[in-house]
């Protein structure tokens, strides 16, 4: 199973920052293996962010986001103590949910 | 700025009630470096054990710990490695600049690491600028940019410049630079090739 | 020659374009450094590490919060900081991953080989408990004082090896770790090489690793630094916890005492 | 094909660009449907299929698109911190294109009302290349680019 995310959402003036690293190997499917074999492609495709159960943010992702992926961004209407849950959903159809309070 | 180790080094002696610059000590170090050192390491690849065992020019440069060499023990070294280079057979000291250039980006070649079958390179940018163009280059040797520039191409230079990419110790006794030819890391055609791209009037270095 | 005019050829010729070029690029790439240290991968490593420090694990089902590392069992704050150490139960000088390897064996029931089966992350999938142990253990020295001592006769036997094996010159190449962290403000290819031999180029170094390494977007570990410098020196595999292992970390940890440990950090 | 668009393709100079600026153009973000993924669009590297569906306007090149945390050179390729800023109103969406990747779309953020139109991430940049910012606002499509050096690594690793 994937490893959890690490998520950070805090208030700064009126907004929210919520700034997320995820862990997954984001495989572009250009590299080879040492025998010279093609690693096939294995990325996070889509990433959905909500507070308490209004979406802020959906992502669709290529093979180009980095392996260990960050994402930053900010929304209006946070308060301290809302639920920052991050989702995300993978070429294998493997998924991984994680939450934050606002602090 | 002080080297930490000397400093520590008295520190030390008082404590061990050892000095730092007897002979016996010196040997003492030797011997349990070599002792650790067979311990520490297994063979992976194409690096066996036998790679931790020194030559004279490294055991006397290793003694050096850094310091400037005593003048009898520099000469020493330089004239013994001065003997070990074998200059052409057929008296060409020069290649072809463009592949010269590729063995001076190439890092590869020796590690355990590293495919045995391919040739290595010699990874001259990793210490040395030599085109313009090329922007990572490292500081370790002296910039070779506009080497033939400078000195020209006269068979005097080429069989420096051979002489000392195959064996840099001859000329400056425990220089960091490889002994690219006395070690067999690049064969005689290679040598020639990075020697035409230091010389070549046309090769990117002289631009 | 005027004054005006002197100082035009004087600066002619040190500010060459390429110069300039080189600067420009230095500043480009420092930014981008600054930029990357922000939000370090290196987080993930932590917090899997901490998972498995508190996870009952092994044939006995011990969690690792009983072992000592020097300042007493399952204290991890400021440990980094301190080690290598002496350790009497183990009659030897330890450094983290080595003290870590002797708990899983000793406490939590593991065979050595079991223990050592990945000490480093393949860069793919398979990634090492390991450096996500020593990643957390390292987080939990973060702000603390390098304070590495030398009181016990075998921790200034390991510096003093230490110290000698910097020097060793071997293998195809020559090289040493001297040859390359011998002297300051030195590069290679476009990486500032740290001087070694001073406490400032120690500090700078050692406080910075365990590091997530953007290249192979893996988190390593010190003895992974030296695993790969003595690849590139073209020496054989040292082996994970060797003498050779413990007593260059225990030179270079020493020589950064004093220092604000700092890691883990991120590098290229 | 208009006057504008096709200025734009020959200083982007970018024939497989302009396919996928066109696949992106469908991508309609569909409200509640969160795994969509528009293969069309990531997928394209080849200008074939792509141009096809040239139906869409060419983007507007935009000053009200702005790059930060953006470096001018990168030192390793495999992570490029790349954050946009949009200042025109009503944005919708912000795409992250890079010119000279095998596939040229990295990602796609739908900005829904009370989301700030700035979003950072990492991407992987496998040369030197132009990084696109596509904004469509209001159902318009707008674009701004930037430069960024890809240098070499040290010796190895």
């Amino acid at each position: 199973m994937a490893d959890p995310m690490k998520i950070r959402a805090s208030l700064v003036g009126d907004s929210t920052e919520v700034k997320v690293l995820m862990s997954h190997e984001m495989e572009s499917g250009q590299r080879k293996d040492a025998q010279g074999q093609t690693i096939p492609a294995w990325f996070i495709k889509n990433v959905t962010v909500t507070c308490n159960d209004r979406t802020v943010l959906s992502a669709q992702w290529g093979t180009a986001v980095s392996k260990n992926p960050f994402l930053s961004f900010k929304f209006k209407g946070g308060a301290k103590g809302d639920k920052i849950t991050v989702t995300w959903t993978d070429t294998r159809g493997d998924t991984r949910t994680d939450v934050a309070a606002i602090a | 700025m002080p080297r930490l180790g000397n400093c520590l080094c008295l520190a030390l002696s008082a404590l061990l009630a050892g000095g730092c610059t007897t002979a016996t000590h010196e040997g003492d170090v030797a011997a349990s470096t070599a002792a650790a050192l067979n311990a520490s390491f297994v063979p992976a690849g194409q690096a066996g054990l036998d790679r931790l065992q020194q030559d004279d020019t490294q055991r006397w440069c290793t003694a050096a710990h850094g310091r400037p060499l005593p003048q009898d023990v520099a000469a020493k070294i330089e004239s013994a490695n001065l003997a070990t280079i074998r200059y052409p057979a057929d008296g060409h000291l020069t290649g072809d600049w463009r592949k010269g250039e590729r063995i001076a980006q190439e890092g590869r070649g020796k590690q355990f690491s590293d495919d045995p079958s391919g040739p290595a390179g010699a990874n001259c940018y990793a210490c040395h600028r030599l085109s313009a163009t090329e922007l990572s280059f490292g500081t370790l040797g002296p910039s070779l940019y506009q080497y033939g520039k400078l000195r020209g191409n006269s068979v005097g230079v080429q069989r420096y410049t051979f002489g000392k990419i195959y064996n840099s110790e001859a000329f400056a006794a425990c220089s960091n630079m490889p002994r690219f030819g006395y070690k067999a890391i690049l064969s005689e055609q290679q040598i020639k090739d990075v020697t035409a791209l230091l010389l070549d009037p046309a090769s990117p270095v002289n631009q | 020659m005027n004054v005006a005019h002197g100082l035009f050829a004087l600066l002619a010729l040190f500010v060459t374009p390429v110069a300039l070029a080189q600067d420009a690029t230095s500043d480009e790439i420092a930014k981008y450094r600054a930029e990357l240290q922000k939000d370090n991968p290196a987080e993930l490593w932590e917090t899997r590490g901490e998972g498995i420090w508190q996870e009952k694990r092994g044939p006995r089902q011990v969690s690792l919060q009983r072992c000592d590392l020097g300042l007493g069992e399952g204290v991890v704050k400021g440990a980094y900081a301190r080690l290598p150490r002496y350790f009497p139960d183990a009659d030897r000088v330890q450094d983290l991953e080595t003290r870590l390897l002797w708990c899983m064996v000793r406490l939590q029931g593991y065979t050595e080989a079991e223990a050592r089966r990945q000490p480093f992350g393949d860069g793919n999938e398979h990634k090492s408990d390991l450096e996500a142990l020593t990643a957390y253990v390292a987080s939990q020295s973060r702000g603390s004082t390098m304070e590495v001592s030398l009181r016990h006769p075998k921790e200034v036997e390991a510096y003093r090896l230490g110290e000698a094996l910097f020097f060793f010159r071997a293998g195809t190449h020559d090289f040493a770790c001297a040859t390359c962290h011998g002297e300051d403000g030195k590069r290679i290819r476009l990486q500032d090489l740290p001087n070694l031999t001073t406490a400032e180029g120690a500090a700078k170094a050692y406080t910075t690793w365990p590091a997530y390494r953007v290249s192979q977007g893996e988190l390593r570990t010190f003895e992974w630094r030296l695993y790969d410098c003595f690849r590139q020196q073209r020496f054989p595999e040292l082996v994970l916890g060797s003498d050779v292992a413990i007593a260059l970390t225990m030179y270079l940890a020493r020589n950064a005492n004093g220092a604000t440990f700092d890691a883990p950090g991120i590098k290229r | 094909m208009d006057r504008r668009r096709r200025e734009w393709m020959q200083s982007r100079g970018g024939v497989a660009l302009v396919a996928v600026l066109a696949a992106a153009g469908w991508l309609k973000p569909a409200r509640g449907e969160t795994q969509l993924w528009n293969s069309a669009a990531f997928d394209s590297h080849s200008d074939g299929d792509a141009l096809k569906a040239l139906g869409s306007g060419g983007p507007t090149p935009s000053k009200d698109i702005v790059f930060f945390q953006t470096p001018e050179i990168a030192e390793n390729g495999a992570v490029v911190p790349i954050g946009v800023t949009s200042n025109i109103p009503k944005t919708e969406s912000i795409a992250i294109l890079i010119e000279k990747n095998p596939n040229v779309l990295a990602a796609v953020f739908d900005i829904p009302s009370g989301t700030e139109p700035t979003i950072a991430t990492r991407v992987k940049m496998a040369q030197t290349s132009n990084v696109h910012a596509l904004v469509r606002a209001d159902g318009k499509y707008f674009l701004a680019t930037k430069e960024v050096k890809v240098t070499l690594g040290g010796c190895g690793g």
